[in-house]
């Protein structure tokens, strides 16, 4: 038997003011000039990853398909590279509306469970939050037990590298004015832009 | 101020709603009823189209029947429709002078959102025309007698059709080209779209005609360095640099350029871009116009770093033998001409494909641009149309990539207009000549012209691809056994959804067109405006497109933005066409703006005597005074502003008019009253 | 000369080889590099992904306190420290909005901005600040024979940098080649390793590491010469993955810093380069002259061979 | 910020030359450019034509700032008037500044008829300027001096400027 799936999209699909709203942040107001030439997606080294190219979640965006944007496999396949930036005629930041998606997603919590990425940022800005600085064996540690423990397991010739090199350390890294980062990040209203 | 003579004042106020351009903005009705009210006014309308001929009309009745004698008309830009207005108000049995124009499109429903404000600012306008007009005398337009003779600015194909079209009416031409050869761009494509006509074929007889025709005076190898005067009476100087050919001994006959010491040729060939070889003798091409050879003292053994040294057998001096036409110790040469008008049709240059680094023009031989790409498929060109690469291959597949430098905000954010078809024509002749794989890579196909949509059908047919999709790199490390020693292209295939790695063979670049480099200085040398872009600026651009704001300088082809050869030649004649028109009047209107001394006020200090550039002031021994010559005032007000006895006025902007202008602009203690 | 010198989590950890050889090299040329007190971790791109304005604050009190301490130049040798910390000024100096919230948290704790402080990478230092000709006199013994595949990789020049073409950027060839060393040609050195998607999506991530190892393996490069922390873990540590999935992988991958290093004369077992997994053995010829008052541990001018 | 303050708004007199700075502002008005609309506009053929009494005259009747319109350096139409407009204006604001005015509330600048977005954005900065520095109010200043010269204005009447 073959299986079919629909895929129009009714308007009712939309959320509509979402791309308005993405191209009020900083950074991203460039996304209306977007002519669709494909050029993020012709430089992007992880497009061809991707379930929606670069340029698509451009389309996306302004067209207020806020939910197969920020469900896309795409916003967390960005590695920052900042090649499509760079290279885009029409000057559209990329990559900055990539990090504009993700802490959307982010913050609404639509992004797939286990899916290592949006947790290793997660994981990453807590203990930035908590110690100031980054512990990397702890944190690699931490991705892996929240998202696949076996992982671990395949990477040990790894660590066994690592720590043969002296390069894993398992002292905890930490500013001394600890309780100044609270201070200082209590008086951001986090997700100035992100939407509901 | 104003309003001390307002007894005898009978000023009719129109307000024109423009459509929506300004009623939506502005309360028309409601500056009619303020302005209505105003000292001196008898009435005030407001109507849909105040430039349409029943809004002409309307004025020319109520002058009559209301015994106006001054008129006041709030619409657009005085630039566009003040001659317009003043017509109407002639017609009425006024003089044309008692006439004032506020403009409340262009300089406020246009450029304010606020309805509130642009009113405000529309009744402060009316009020200070109105305080204004009352002011304004009875003046009467100059004529100045105009020299039919016309300059023409860059040789081609816009100025040779310029060019013929002038002296075809009988009226001399002087044609300046920096070349050796006229022809311009036009002279190096091989074929030109849609029609795939030869480019050489349709081109020649017109380069022939200019080289022949005896209104014509050509002047190859020449730039103007020096401009002066004002419409109908330019003077002009002309710079020949020296070709060490005597242009009227040399008969083309180029036998000196094969028996030069150097048996090959040996130099880059410009006019074939590089990918050809000439001699330190040469013809540019071989329908140049005129057929004289040119020497190039930078490679010339003859020369030394410019300088004659005499080190040279000298060879081409025996070839040429008893004709004599060449003559090493040529000097650049200045002519001058006096014209009464002038077109520019400087044209464009491609732009520079090494600004787009991650194509890899400069660093992959196979790279090439469009412009070389034209030379590659042309029989006279380097390679007498066969499709060998650089490095000597011939290629099985080519991709074609559009909008180099075009459409790009790091670049040029305009579309070259022309890329799209000439890249079409490109892939087909290359397809022809070498049976290759054909790759276009667009961003969207523009094809707006006569047979162009079906040119590009006929592309399809011929199963040359099409991929939307701008290309991200072109690069030389493979990932697959078909890509090594290839170019690879990296692009999403937009249409199909998903990137693809192209290997190609040879890679063209669709590059786009851009003002010349020298255009800021052609602008000074004429006193015309470029765009923000830099191209050379019309005077309006659906109105007026080949004028500039300079009175009898205009503009034709790529020099005012990119054009292809069909829009390029019309312009060329409208430009013609504008040329005879001004000529054929016989003489110029002139504005009666000019300055003139009060004799009873000037106390004879001089001040304003170095002031003038056009030298209109002189200084009356016998009365002590400074006078002005009316023929030589350009109306600029500079010597009016400087006198320091105010024993200088200008007409139309006398000082009690601006003054009476401001108070009306800015006593707004009428507003209250208002209803 | 003197900078404030900020090093990044990764100096202190994964790439603590960078920091290794970056110190003694600097100081080797006179620089005087003064570490940032009480510095805090710059965000880097997994904080941008969770809040910018967050990541903008942390990051600007790295550069408060720089001013604080009086310094006009700030050093970040690790590439994601150097795009965060310039993206913060660039932010800060176009977003008044952000620059309020800037000025709003750093008040909190005592600490301003004034938006000064330059934000530097080694490599412009080194060319630009000392300059490639006061190098050349430094240059004990060159890196004669030695090919090198420069990979500056992503975030060195882009989008940010001002020191570089961010297309065909070329500090570091010119670097390497005053060094003595033959640079071969690399398409890819601005190409992106995979970030930390080598450990989050492998299949992706590593494959990126794979063609970056390929095409300099193709180009006959010795080493791969690298400007950031995650670059040369990337290329390093995953070489086992890489053997499994593509066969072996030959070419080490080291710091710039530890070729300089290399370069000037300074002993080996100082410039962290035992820290590879993929050994790095090549050591420079003697100089002809002998000062010789330290041997080489390794066999002088035998470096693998590589086919 | 006072509400009575915020609710003023300055008034510019602009003398624009008709061949580069008014062909701009018609240039910004076809390119549907938005702008303050503070500004009253005269056309002059050159601002060669700007008379410094022009300009004080526009202040005396109550303008707030004066803007000042001529084609770049090199590009005037008539060859130097912009020059001309210069060496008076560097005079004017000197005299101007010995007055008590502000230097800001007068400004000269350079537009060429491609420039519309350049109008639109000295206009909008010079209203901004303006609102900082508040009213001028020469007219009314000028009768509270007439009224404190009013012992004397018996013996000479004052004239109006």
């Amino acid at each position: 038997m073959m299986l079919v799936t629909r895929t129009i999209k009714y308007d009712a699909d939309r959320v509509k003011g979402f791309g308005r709203e993405v191209m009020s942040v900083p950074g991203c107001e460039q996304l209306s000039h977007c002519i669709q030439c494909g050029t993020c997606s012709g430089v992007c080294p992880l497009s061809i990853y991707m379930d929606y190219t670069p340029r698509q979640v451009m389309a996306l965006t302004r067209a207020d398909f806020k939910n197969e944007v920020l469900r896309s496999h795409t916003i967390w396949l960005c590695a920052s590279c900042y090649a499509c930036a760079v290279e885009c005629p029409r000057e559209i930041r990329i990559t900055d509306i990539m990090y504009e998606l993700k802490q959307r997603a982010i913050h609404e919590q639509i992004y797939p469970r286990h899916f290592p990425i949006p947790v290793l940022a997660r994981e990453f800005s807590q203990m930035v939050l908590k110690q100031g600085r980054i512990t990397e064996l702890l944190l690699v540690l931490k991705l892996f037990l929240k998202t696949d423990w076996r992982g671990a397991l395949a990477n040990w010739r790894m660590g066994w590298d690592l720590f043969k090199t002296g390069r894993l350390s398992l002292a905890r890294e930490h500013i001394q004015q600890r309780a100044d980062l609270e201070r200082m990040l209590a008086g951001v209203d986090g997700n100035q832009g992100a939407g509901p | 101020m104003s309003a001390t003579n307002s007894n005898h004042l009978r000023i009719g106020f129109y307000i024109c709603h423009c459509g929506h351009n300004i009623g939506a903005v502005v309360d028309c009705p409601a500056v009619a009823r303020y302005v209505e009210q105003l000292p001196g006014v008898v009435l005030a309308r407001d109507y849909k189209y105040m430039c349409s001929d029943p809004g002409q009309e309307l004025i020319e009745k109520d002058i009559a029947e209301f015994r106006l004698n001054r008129v006041v008309v709030a619409s657009c830009s005085p630039l566009l429709h003040e001659r317009t207005f003043r017509s109407a108000i002639q017609a009425g049995g006024l003089n044309p002078f008692f006439f004032q124009m506020v403009n409340i499109r262009e300089q406020d429903s246009w450029v304010h959102a606020d309805p509130v404000a642009a009113t405000e600012k529309a009744k402060a306008l009316a009020r200070a025309a109105v305080a204004r007009v009352g002011l304004h005398c009875a003046l009467e337009v100059h004529q100045m007698p105009i020299n039919p003779a016309v300059l023409i600015v860059g040789g081609g194909i816009a100025g040779i059709n310029a060019a013929l079209t002038i002296a075809r009416a009988g009226k001399q031409v002087y044609l300046v080209e920096r070349e050796p050869s006229i022809g311009g761009h036009m002279a190096k494509f091989d074929k030109t779209f849609p029609t795939l006509d030869c480019a050489a074929c349709i081109l020649t007889p017109k380069m022939s005609e200019v080289g022949v025709h005896p209104n014509i005076k050509l002047w190859t190898y020449s730039e103007v360095t020096r401009v002066e005067g004002y419409v109908g009476n330019y003077q002009v100087t002309v710079q020949r640099r020296p070709r060490y050919v005597n242009e009227d001994l040399c008969t083309g006959c180029q036998e000196c350029i094969a028996q030069c010491v150097y048996k090959e040729p040996k130099f880059p060939d410009r006019f074939n871009e590089g990918l050809g070889k000439r001699k330190p003798i040469y013809i540019p091409f071989p329908q140049a116009t005129p057929q004289v050879v040119v020497i190039d003292p930078e490679v010339c053994l003859n020369f030394k770093r410019g300088q004659l040294t005499g080190k040279c057998k000298q060879t081409c001096l025996a070839a040429c033998g008893e004709r004599q036409a060449i003559n090493f110790r040529q000097q650049s040469q200045l002519e001058q001409v006096q014209v009464g008008a002038i077109i520019i049709a400087t044209g464009f240059q491609t732009f520079d494909a090494r600004r787009v680094p991650q194509y890899g023009y400069g660093v992959f031989p196979n790279v090439y641009t469009a412009l070389e790409v034209e030379r590659l498929v042309n029989a006279a060109g380097p390679t007498a149309g066969e499709i060998v690469l650089r490095d000597g291959r011939r290629p099985e597949s080519i991709g074609v990539i559009h909008c180099v430098g075009s459409r790009d905000q790091k670049t040029h954010a305009w579309c070259s207009r022309v890329c799209c078809m000439y890249s079409l024509k490109l892939a087909h002749l290359l397809h022809e000549h070498s049976g290759a794989e054909l790759y276009n890579f667009y961003i969207d196909i523009r094809t707006p012209g006569k047979g162009y949509e079906e040119f590009y059908d006929k592309l399809l047919d011929e199963g040359v691809h099409f991929i939307r999709g701008r290309v991200g790199e072109v690069t030389d490390w493979a990932m697959t056994p078909e890509e090594e020693n290839k170019l690879v292209l990296r692009v999403e295939d937009t249409l199909a959804g998903f990137v693809r790695r192209i290997p190609v063979d040879m890679v063209v670049l669709a590059t786009g067109l851009e003002p010349q480099a020298d255009a800021p200085a052609v602008r000074r040398l004429f006193n015309i405006s470029c765009g923000s872009e830099g191209f050379f600026l019309e005077r309006h651009p659906k109105l007026a497109p080949v004028s500039t704001f300079t009175d009898g300088v205009f503009i034709a082809g790529a020099c005012q933005g990119p054009r292809d050869i069909p829009d390029t030649v019309a312009q060329a004649g409208a430009a013609a066409a504008e040329v005879l028109a001004l000529i054929d009047a016989g003489h110029i209107e002139q504005e009666p703006n000019t300055a003139r001394v009060i004799a009873e006020a000037c106390s004879g200090c001089k001040t304003c005597l170095p002031l003038c550039p056009f030298t209109a002031l002189t200084w009356d021994e016998a009365r002590q005074q400074a006078v002005v010559n009316d023929a030589l005032c350009k109306g600029c007000g500079t010597c009016v502003a400087s006198c320091p006895s105010g024993a200088l006025a200008q007409g139309l902007f006398e000082d009690e008019q601006v003054f009476a202008e401001l108070e009306g602009l800015l006593n707004d203690s009428l507003q209250d009253t208002a209803p | 000369m003197k900078y404030a010198y900020f090093p990044g989590c990764s100096l202190k950890g994964l790439g603590r080889a960078y920091e290794e050889s970056l110190l003694p090299v600097m100081k080797h040329l006179g620089v005087e590099l003064e570490e940032l007190q009480d510095w805090n971790c710059c965000g880097a791109t997994a904080y941008m992904a969770i809040d910018e304005a967050k990541a903008c604050v942390l990051a600007a009190r790295n550069l408060a306190l720089a001013q604080a301490g009086g310094h006009q130049q700030l050093l970040a040798p690790c590439a994601a420290c150097y795009l965060v910390l310039n993206k913060t000024k660039h932010y800060f100096h176009e977003y008044p909005a952000m620059k309020a919230t800037v000025d709003r948290a750093l008040a909190a704790i005592n600490l301003s901005y004034d938006g000064n402080v330059a934000v530097r990478f080694p490599l412009e230092v080194l060319l630009t600040d000392i300059g490639l000709d006061a190098l050349k006199q430094h240059v004990r013994r060159p890196l004669k024979g030695l090919k090198v595949a420069p990979y500056y990789g992503c975030q060195v020049v882009r989008p940010y940098a001002e020191f570089d073409d961010q297309y065909n950027p070329t500090s570091m060839d010119r670097l390497l080649e005053v060094l003595g060393a033959t640079v071969v040609r690399f398409p890819l050195k601005t190409k992106c390793c995979g970030g930390s998607l080598t450990g989050t999506v492998p299949e992706a991530g590593i494959r990126l590491v794979y063609i970056l190892h390929n095409e300099a393996r193709k180009r006959g490069a010795d080493c791969l010469a690298t400007a950031c922390p995650l670059c040369q873990f990337n290329l390093d540590a995953y070489h086992s993955h890489l053997t499994a999935q593509y066969g072996p992988v030959v070419v080490p991958a080291v710091y710039f810093t530890q070729l300089l290093g290399l370069a000037l004369g300074l002993p080996a077992e100082q410039l962290g380069l035992d820290r590879a997994a993929i050994p790095f053995l090549w050591r420079p010829p003697e100089p002809a002259p002998p000062p010789a008052t330290q041997t080489e541990p390794m066999t002088a001018a035998s470096g693998p061979k590589y086919s | 910020m006072n509400p009575v303050v915020n609710k003023w708004q300055p008034r510019i007199v602009a003398f624009f030359c008709n061949w580069c700075t008014y062909t701009g502002a018609d240039l910004a008005g076809v390119s549907r450019l938005k702008y303050a609309a503070n500004v009253r506009i005269v056309r002059l053929m050159c601002s060669g034509r700007v008379d410094a009494q022009f300009i004080v005259a526009a202040l005396a009747r109550g303008a707030d700032g004066v803007l000042i319109g001529g084609c770049h350096p090199g590009d005037c139409h008539y060859a130097e008037g912009n020059f001309k407009m210069l060496r008076r204006f560097e005079l004017l604001k000197r005299m101007l500044a010995d007055l008590g005015i502000e230097p800001e509330r007068v400004r000269l600048e350079w537009i060429s008829a491609a420039e519309g977005e350049k109008v639109r954005r000295v206009i909008n900065t010079m209203t901004e300027q303006l609102l900082r520095l508040g009213p001028l109010q020469l007219p009314q200043r000028r009768a509270e001096w007439d009224r404190e010269l009013e012992p004397v204005s018996a013996a000479t009447p004052t004239q109006s400027l």
